[in-house]
């Protein structure tokens, strides 16, 4: 609890090696969970946690990942050009004419990411220890035929249907076909993965020139350029973000577009 | 009867007691799925509870209402009281499952509508029998749009309002596409790329199909 | 029939009617294992039997029992006492353990519902493998409510009556620690809440959740 004066500019503790090694990234239900895991550790509310040095814990941890070769989810390296991204403007003085995003921002939207996640666990936590039918609460244990007046005579549920309609058809593949190992990000996946990243972010994001750094294997970098900037052009054509590009070759930033959606 | 039974005699320095193990009696033979003995029971009150007399005192307190205790040969349960019998169900107003099949074969004429049965045994796989299709019209889920305008002029089906309102849709677009089917893990990811999942149409007759004459009862198929 | 509904006190003149009322509200409840809605009791009342209030006369007589009425979202069911569950506790079944990730994924659900697939992966920062939502739709908790007009039309997930029933809830707003959520802005997906945060809602289809148009079949996703 020494700690709690720091603050997102307050300079790092150089994350120390014996903590990083403990790290298992398979215990991971992805990066946030990672990111919430190593807050945990700086032992201080969540609020007062050292983005800074969140960050470079997490930069470490898949540095040492990379070092040893392993492979790792799509999720992990876009969370990681977010981070050097978020990092970059934590330390570098904002321009007064910039208006890509400040640091502060980036810092408050992970905090508050963070946050959300930590407060759907507890909520499921208490959830699933509530008073819960079957286990700790009972409903009548010899129901009677008492008439009530049901809409149909049949019984089947939407979800039966569906899965009924989802079996059918999978029965009716060629058992032989194979699917060739994908080492390619599809556009379905690029795009998901770009809506995760910039999900609720409303500020310009340079993500090329980031996720650039992080994809080391030239063949992935490739395939995962061409997909997130086709993916990019979909998003922008379906009016969901924006794109803009200051100088030829300069970095492409996207960002949600404004007052999309749910008001709509 | 007034709200609270009668149960003013029972606050002696044990009611307290009592109360408390006549509501665990109370729980107990409400939850169980069989009638229960005295000596089932026991386990679950305090040591010296006098388990007849609490027996018998519910069943003073349910005497007179819509559910009473009653005693079978040496064990207790509740039951709806007797002279409430007319609510019970009769045997023929029993619900009732569809098959596997019937289940499958419903699905895929919802999706794949207008469908002849040729169609829909296409999908499947496998030979649809004639009683398949019986019981889906008796549903009052699928109807028989009309026929189709190919040789054999073989009979389309389709789904009904009472279909749409019964799973709960607001119209046939509210059925997960392929996209959905697979992102909520009722279709694997791993698909073959050509593999798709139709737009189900329930509007007017298409131009491939006729309408049924008023006394078409689909007589191709080969159960009345 | 009356008009007034006079049953707070039991012994006036239309005491009998109300007080067979209750018995047959009693006896109808206690026999079903799954909560009723009003409409599905309706037919075995009296004429213009007013039902909530029976059905409060009856939740009262019934509280601080063994077993009680309790409300779940438009239905009714007994239900043995909480109180009483560390007496009736049994083991839970294999089948109903859900994995963290599921059951993190059906927090995420029913506190923001409705939501979308990308909306709980979002919160989550990670996909979801399609079996979670598979398997909890299994469960009956979580269901397909529409799609949102947004682009893409995604389908949007909720919860069901079975959900409150099974978590002991009357409704969304009992859902543990929803106004400390709220009131910290954490069930907005936007940072800062800029707008009114919203509340969890499993009623009928929303605003944005528009029925499509009649000619708008549109398969989910124009990206293939």
């Amino acid at each position: 609890m020494s700690d709690t004066s720091q603050d997102w500019f307050a300079t790092p503790d150089a994350p120390r090696d014996d903590e990083i090694l403990y790290v298992d990234v398979d215990g991971y239900e992805g990066p946030l969970d990672l990111l919430l895991d190593l807050a945990r550790r700086q032992k201080v509310d969540l609020g007062k946690i050292s983005v800074l040095a969140l960050a470079e814990q997490y930069l470490g941890f898949i540095e040492t990942i990379r070092e040893k070769r392993i492979e790792i989810a799509a999720d992990y390296l876009v969370m990681a050009a977010w981070l050097a991204y978020l990092k970059s403007r934590l330390m570098v003085p904002q321009a007064p004419s910039d208006d890509e995003p400040t640091g502060e921002m980036m810092a408050a939207l992970l905090q508050f990411r963070l946050k959300r996640l930590e407060a759907m666990r507890k909520a499921a936590m208490q959830l699933v220890n509530r008073p819960r039918l079957g286990r700790d609460v009972f409903a009548r244990g010899q129901p009677e035929p008492v008439l009530v007046e049901r809409r149909n005579l049949w019984e089947a549920s939407l979800y039966d249907l569906l899965k009924a309609y989802a079996s059918g058809r999978e029965r009716g593949i060629p058992q032989d076909y194979h699917l060739f190992e994908r080492t390619v990000w599809s556009l379905q996946e690029a795009r998901e993965i770009l809506a995760r990243l910039i999900g609720d972010s409303m500020d310009w994001v340079p993500l090329d020139a980031y996720l650039d750094q992080y994809l080391t294997n030239p063949e992935q970098r490739k395939t995962a350029m061409a997909s997130s900037f086709a993916s990019s052009l979909e998003l922008a054509r379906q009016g969901q973000i924006e794109l803009r590009q200051t100088l030829t070759f300069g970095p492409l930033f996207m960002r949600r577009r404004q007052g999309d959606g749910k008001n709509n | 009867m007034t709200d609270d039974p009668p149960i003013g005699a029972d606050f002696d320095e044990h009611g307290e007691v009592a109360e408390r193990n006549l509501r665990i009696l109370e729980a107990i033979l409400f939850a169980s799925a069989d009638p229960l003995s005295p000596a089932e029971i026991a386990p679950h009150l305090g040591e010296g509870a006098d388990i007849p007399v609490l027996l018998e005192q519910l069943a003073r307190r349910y005497a007179g209402r819509g559910v009473n205790l009653v005693r079978r040969g040496d064990r207790w349960a509740f039951r709806t009281a007797d002279d409430l019998s007319f609510l019970l169900r009769r045997e023929e107003k029993e619900s009732r499952q569809l098959s596997r099949s019937a289940l499958e074969t419903l699905a895929i004429i919802a999706y794949h509508q207008p469908a002849t049965r040729a169609e829909v045994e296409e999908v499947r796989g496998v030979a649809s029998g004639g009683g398949t299709f019986d019981i889906l019209m008796q549903t009052g889920w699928v109807r028989m749009r009309g026929r189709r305008r190919t040789p054999g002029r073989p009979v389309t089906y389709g789904t009904t309002e009472a279909f749409l309102d019964h799973f709960g849709l607001e119209s046939l677009a509210d059925l997960p596409g392929l996209e959905e089917l697979r992102g909520s893990g009722l279709l694997s990811s791993r698909l073959p790329p050509a593999f798709q999942v139709p737009l189900p149409f329930d509007g007017p007759l298409r131009d491939d199909e006729d309408p049924l004459d008023p006394d078409d009862r689909g007589e191709s198929d080969p159960v009345e």
